[in-house]
């Protein structure tokens, strides 16, 4: 009965590769930060999801419990979700950058662009 | 179902459990099961729309279920700095791009066949690494009995403060949380780097309407600025006992100054809290957390050993762990502050330009 | 007493639970933006705080959560109303236009709600 | 002070970073940089002497031994590296100041060296931390602010490359955040040590193959391994001169030198050797990068970009050593890496002499230099001989040892093919030779001067090292060897 023991993480799999998936598939470069950020969002479910232990509490000391969860990915995340919320602003600043200097924010158009301008150059 | 399981077996190898355990435990499992649910809605339908305000929205919507997930699963410091930072400041952020990039994705996805491809490749790695993971919620797993007991068993002794996420966020690996600061600061580098205006720009740009004409918004709005700034000095003094810290408190005490930015217009705040100075606090809170170190190495410990701070080790932790959760609400704060009005001003110049 | 509190405190809860649950009903049948966000704004205001206030009851005098509560209480009422007008008058800003009845223009209609129009037509 | 040598190798450049801000004249920070930089390199050239006289240097950090806290740990491996970046750093911000001048305003000059600083800081943490999660947290320190540096380009191009590296290297880590999840899931530890213990007991399960298989994937994004290296050639082409110098020089090289950490001191060298077919991966990863890039190379207008994708063909070197599987091979590694940031940073501070004065890095720009500039051709001529393998450089050396290393394995097709690459490279750095001094200069323009002298020493010390390190090779390959001696020692 293995697999009933990880049905969560499963779950978390599916997530992931939705998030993913956006971050491949569109072309459109704020859509791509938002996939990204579910794509984090999920790995940290999976962290968190490790951290939990059946019938527990969460990790602030007191005499009324006796069984914690696992401090330590928490602690983890706390910090990949930072680091999460800064590549996003830095991303979308340079979005907005782009859409400055290519008047678009899609991949194929600003691909489009770079060709034409490196044809004028040679 | 897992829950279940191993409830039951809790139940039949001790007599003694109480009823009240299996009960919570069927209502967790419920909620488990709904929430995960609602997540993969969310992600989905994440794939589908075209709608790019949607999809911030939803994206929000996905941060908030994520947090309320993570407090399921006791990860109450997690689930706060995720609604505060997922739900709120990276959606604030992605609406005040939108307000420049457009609303809408009109362009078809690019190989979606090969994009397919890769993303079912890598899951079906995945769900063949799950197969040897012990299971969800066992409390004999390698991550429960290594490292993890020492900090539960030993921190009220070495450290002497309840909330253990503090503990071993601010002390045990205090140097991760150093470097967590300087990824903040690092964003607030680049995006200055990348989107500050000269003076003469900020002077040619149209700022956003603010809402200052409507008064409910307003009254409300100006009600609620110093309660939300009490909360956050409350999340940031009361993180030794509860959930909270410097991160949250950071991020609550920008939205502050965010809400105030949206009500009476990007400039009024910019000047209200003279954005240069904001920029030197940024700074000023890695010092503030990095000097701390210092000076535990210069009484003779290595970087960060609150121990050597003063004469009792118990209270060189206690003294550390407050001053640097203030570096690191300062720079949190100030950085979330200085990264949304530089976005926000720059909406200006589009304005002006489109004018 | 405990007892007369504990029923009172459970009817609260249940009464609350009862609103949240009409208000997501209401969310899914109502026809059009605004009366969904009357049924949105029935959830978070009356449902959150019935609940609230089942839960003030059952936590007791001794406890610091008792406070918490009563100031999360306070801001839920404060915060949930003015969101719903926000969103209503962003949505009227944005086009949206309330669906009236009978899809007739007639001059009693004043000209701000301008033609009705369904939902979908966000701009 | 000596005790915490491995703590102020980071933090020296990580706390110079918000000073810098702080102090805000582009003077003052340009100052202030080049001697956190210098002072950088002082502690990681003592630091090496430590190594050397006591062995392994463990710190823990707050004073919380591992595997409860972090603690730093510098062996051999992880000094010869802290000497490569920091020095490669300190002599390009020698040329900053001069070449920024051109390509950026004054104003966005501190963001520039604050961002700078910050990398510096991120590659050295990733060097000298001994615990798994730290090495994700110093990987986003450098990560961040180099899309920071790539973005301040003056092309536009520069913005979309810089996204374009951004969303790329954010899988990478979250592929490397995943692989370090599940790592801990089946040892509850993050210390790499503890971790090297730990690990051999869960070796056979699926959970560690999988962690081990995403964080392998997630490093080569990092280090633009072939078919992963689509961001690399934007943004090294398109990011200010000595941005790219940096980058060029120590980022690779460190995402190399985490791929080696994982598979030798924490899995070690028997999983990742002879469980998995990871070498023949390798190999053939590494020859196909080689031809792919270097043909794509000699179709490159831009000279940046051209030798951007040789970047990514000499990469492939790099990795077809490690994948040879044997002393020999890891020491021709090594070598090339240190080498390898040698050529490349000398031919792209040549390069920024040449934007400094042209202002373009079009091969039709280079017409007639070789008169006009002849110490900064000469230059990009030395490193380019050097990227050939000729002897008396030290891409002679790195190569000999990699060809050495095939033979002794009965690799000897694979040699046959190294040394066809190598002529590959002879024909890209042919072009450039061929427009530089056999091309008329153009009509209508004056003739350019020399690139101003800050720019030409540092350039020049670079090149002389490469002549140096070509002769005497006793420090690189003598110190290589003993690390391929050690990294393989903990293998038994």
């Amino acid at each position: 009965m293995n697999f009933l023991e990880q049905y969560n993480y499963w779950i978390v799999i599916v997530l992931m590769m939705s998030g993913f998936y956006i971050v491949i598939a569109h072309g459109n470069l704020i859509k791509k930060l938002i996939g990204l950020t579910v794509f984090q969002t999920s790995v940290f479910i999976m962290y968190i999801s490790m951290s939990k232990v059946i019938g527990g509490t969460a990790p602030i000391l007191n005499e009324a419990y006796k069984v914690y969860s696992n401090p330590l990915p928490h602690v983890l995340i706390l910090t990949a979700i930072v680091v999460g919320v800064a590549t996003t602003s830095l991303g979308l600043a340079l979005a907005v950058r782009i859409k400055e200097a290519y008047g678009s924010v899609e991949e194929d158009v600003i691909q489009e662009k770079d060709l034409q301008q490196e044809g004028s150059q040679e | 179902m897992t829950f279940l399981k191993n409830s039951v077996s809790l139940l039949l190898n001790q007599q003694t459990i109480k009823r009240e355990l299996l009960r919570s435990t069927v209502i967790e499992i419920t909620i488990n099961v709904i929430l995960l649910a609602l997540l993969t809605l969310t992600a989905i339908s994440l794939a589908f729309t075209k709608d790019l305000f949607a999809s911030v929205m939803l994206m929000g919507v996905y941060s908030l279920l994520s947090a309320s997930f993570f407090v399921l699963m006791d990860a109450v410091d997690v689930a706060f700095t995720e609604a505060a930072v997922g739900a709120g400041i990276s959606t604030i952020l992605m609406l005040t791009v939108l307000a420049m990039a457009g609303r809408f994705e009109n362009r078809a996805l690019h190989h979606p066949r090969i994009a397919l491809f890769v993303v079912i490749g890598t899951g079906i790695m995945l769900v063949f690494g799950t197969f040897d993971m012990p299971a969800f919620g066992d409390i004999n797993a390698p991550v429960q009995t290594h490292v993890a007991p020492h900090y539960i068993q030993q921190s009220g002794a070495e450290i002497d403060i309840p909330n253990i996420v503090t503990s071993v966020l601010a002390s045990y690996r205090g140097f991760d949380t150093f470097g967590e600061v300087v990824v903040v600061f690092t964003a607030v580098i680049g995006v200055l780097a990348l989107l500050e205006m000269k003076s003469e720009e900020v002077r040619n740009s149209v700022a956003p309407a603010p809402m200052y004409q409507h008064k409910i918004l307003r009254i409300v709005g100006k009600i609620l600025i110093p309660p939300i700034m009490l909360f956050a000095l409350y999340v940031q003094f009361h993180g030794e006992y509860g959930p909270g810290g410097g991160f949250q408190a950071g991020v609550i005490f920008s939205a502050a100054i965010i809400l105030h930015a949206i009500l009476f217009g990007v400039e009024t705040t910019a000047k209200a809290i003279s954005l240069p100075f904001v920029k030197v606090l940024a700074a000023l809170g890695v010092l503030i957390y990095g000097s701390v170190g210092i000076v535990a190495m210069l009484n003779g410990g290595r970087f960060l050993e609150y121990n050597a701070l003063a004469e009792n080790a118990i209270t060189g932790q206690h003294v550390g762990i407050i001053v640097i959760e203030l570096g690191v609400g300062i720079t949190v704060a100030t950085a979330m502050m200085v990264i949304f009005l530089t976005f926000a001003r720059r909406v200006g110049k589009s304005n002006g330009e489109s004018a | 007493m405990a007892i007369f509190l504990d029923a009172v405190s459970w009817a609260l809860l249940v009464l609350g639970g009862f609103m949240c649950f009409s208000g997501a009903v209401g969310i899914h049948r109502f026809p059009d933006f605004f009366s969904r966000m009357h049924a949105a704004g029935v959830t978070d205001t009356l449902g959150s705080s019935l609940i609230l206030i089942g839960l003030m009851l059952q936590t007791g005098w001794q406890d610091t959560v008792l406070v918490k509560l009563l100031l999360i209480f306070l801001f839920i009422l404060l915060t949930s109303p003015t969101a719903s007008h926000a969103l209503a008058k962003a949505a009227l800003h944005g086009g949206l236009r309330p669906k009236l009845g009978k899809p007739e223009v007639s001059d009693d209609i004043p000209e701000k709600f301008g033609k009705p129009s369904s939902e979908s037509t966000n701009n | 002070m000596i005790d915490h040598l491995p703590i102020l190798q980071v933090i020296v450049p990580l706390l110079a970073a918000p000073i810098c801000l702080i102090l805000r004249e582009a003077q003052l920070v340009r100052w202030f940089t080049l001697i956190a930089s210098v002072f950088a390199f002082v502690i990681s050239v003592l630091l090496l002497q430590q190594v050397q006289a006591h062995g392994t240097l463990i710190y823990s950090l707050g004073g919380w031994d591992a595997p409860i806290g972090i603690e730093y740990r510098i062996d051999q491996l992880n000094a010869y590296l802290l000497i490569l970046v920091t020095s490669i750093s300190s002599v390009a911000l020698l040329a900053a100041g001069t070449s920024l001048q051109k390509e950026l305003t004054e104003r966005k000059e501190t963001y520039f060296y604050v961002a700078y600083l910050l990398c510096l800081a991120g590659l050295l943490g990733i060097l000298t931390t001994g615990d798994a999660f730290n090495v994700f947290v110093f990987l986003e320190i450098s990560s961040l602010a180099s899309y920071t540096l790539i973005a301040m380009g003056r092309d536009r191009r520069s913005l979309w490359a810089s996204y374009q590296y951004l969303i790329m290297g954010t899988i990478g880590a979250t592929f490397i955040l995943i692989g370090i999840g599940m790592m801990y899931m089946m040892t509850g530890t993050l210390n790499m040590y503890d971790l090297a213990e730990r690990l051999p007991e869960v070796q056979q399960t699926k959970t560690v193959f999988t962690a081990f298989a995403f964080f392998m994937v997630g490093v080569c994004l990092k280090l633009a391994l072939f078919p992963l290296h689509l961001w690399l050639p934007n943004a090294y082409a398109y990011a200010p001169s000595i941005a790219t110098v940096f980058l060029a020089a120590t980022a690779t090289k460190v995402a190399i030198y985490v791929l080696l950490r994982f598979i030798f001191s924490v899995y070690g060298f028997e999983f990742s050797f002879s469980h998995l077919p990871l070498k023949e991966i390798l190999v053939a990863l590494g020859l196909m990068g080689i031809f792919a890039a270097s043909i794509v190379a000699i179709y490159q207008n831009n000279i940046k970009r051209l030798f951007a994708y040789s970047s990514v063909a000499q990469i492939g070197y790099m990795i077809l050593g490690l994948g040879i599987g044997s002393k020999t091979g890891l020491v021709a590694t090594l070598l090339h890496l240190f080498n390898h940031a040698l050529m490349k940073g000398a031919i792209f501070l040549a390069l920024a002499g040449v934007v400094y004065r042209v202002g373009s890095v079009n091969i039709k720009a280079f017409a007639g230099l070789g008169k006009q500039m002849p110490w900064t051709m000469g230059a990009i001529v030395v490193g380019g001989l050097s990227l050939i393998g000729v002897p008396l450089t030290v891409g002679f050396v790195s190569k000999w040892y990699l060809v050495l290393a095939l033979l002794e394995s009965n690799w000897w097709p694979i040699a046959i093919l190294v040394l066809v690459g190598s002529l590959l490279a002879v024909i890209y750095v042919w072009r450039l030779v061929e427009a530089a001094y056999f091309r008329p200069a153009l009509q209508d323009s004056a003739p350019y001067k020399e690139a101003p002298l800050m720019i030409l020493i540092p350039t020049w010390i670079l090149v002389l090292a490469n002549i140096y390190f070509g002769i005497d090779t006793s420090f690189t390959v003598g110190l290589s060897e003993q690390i391929s001696a050690s990294l393989f020692g903990v293998a038994k």
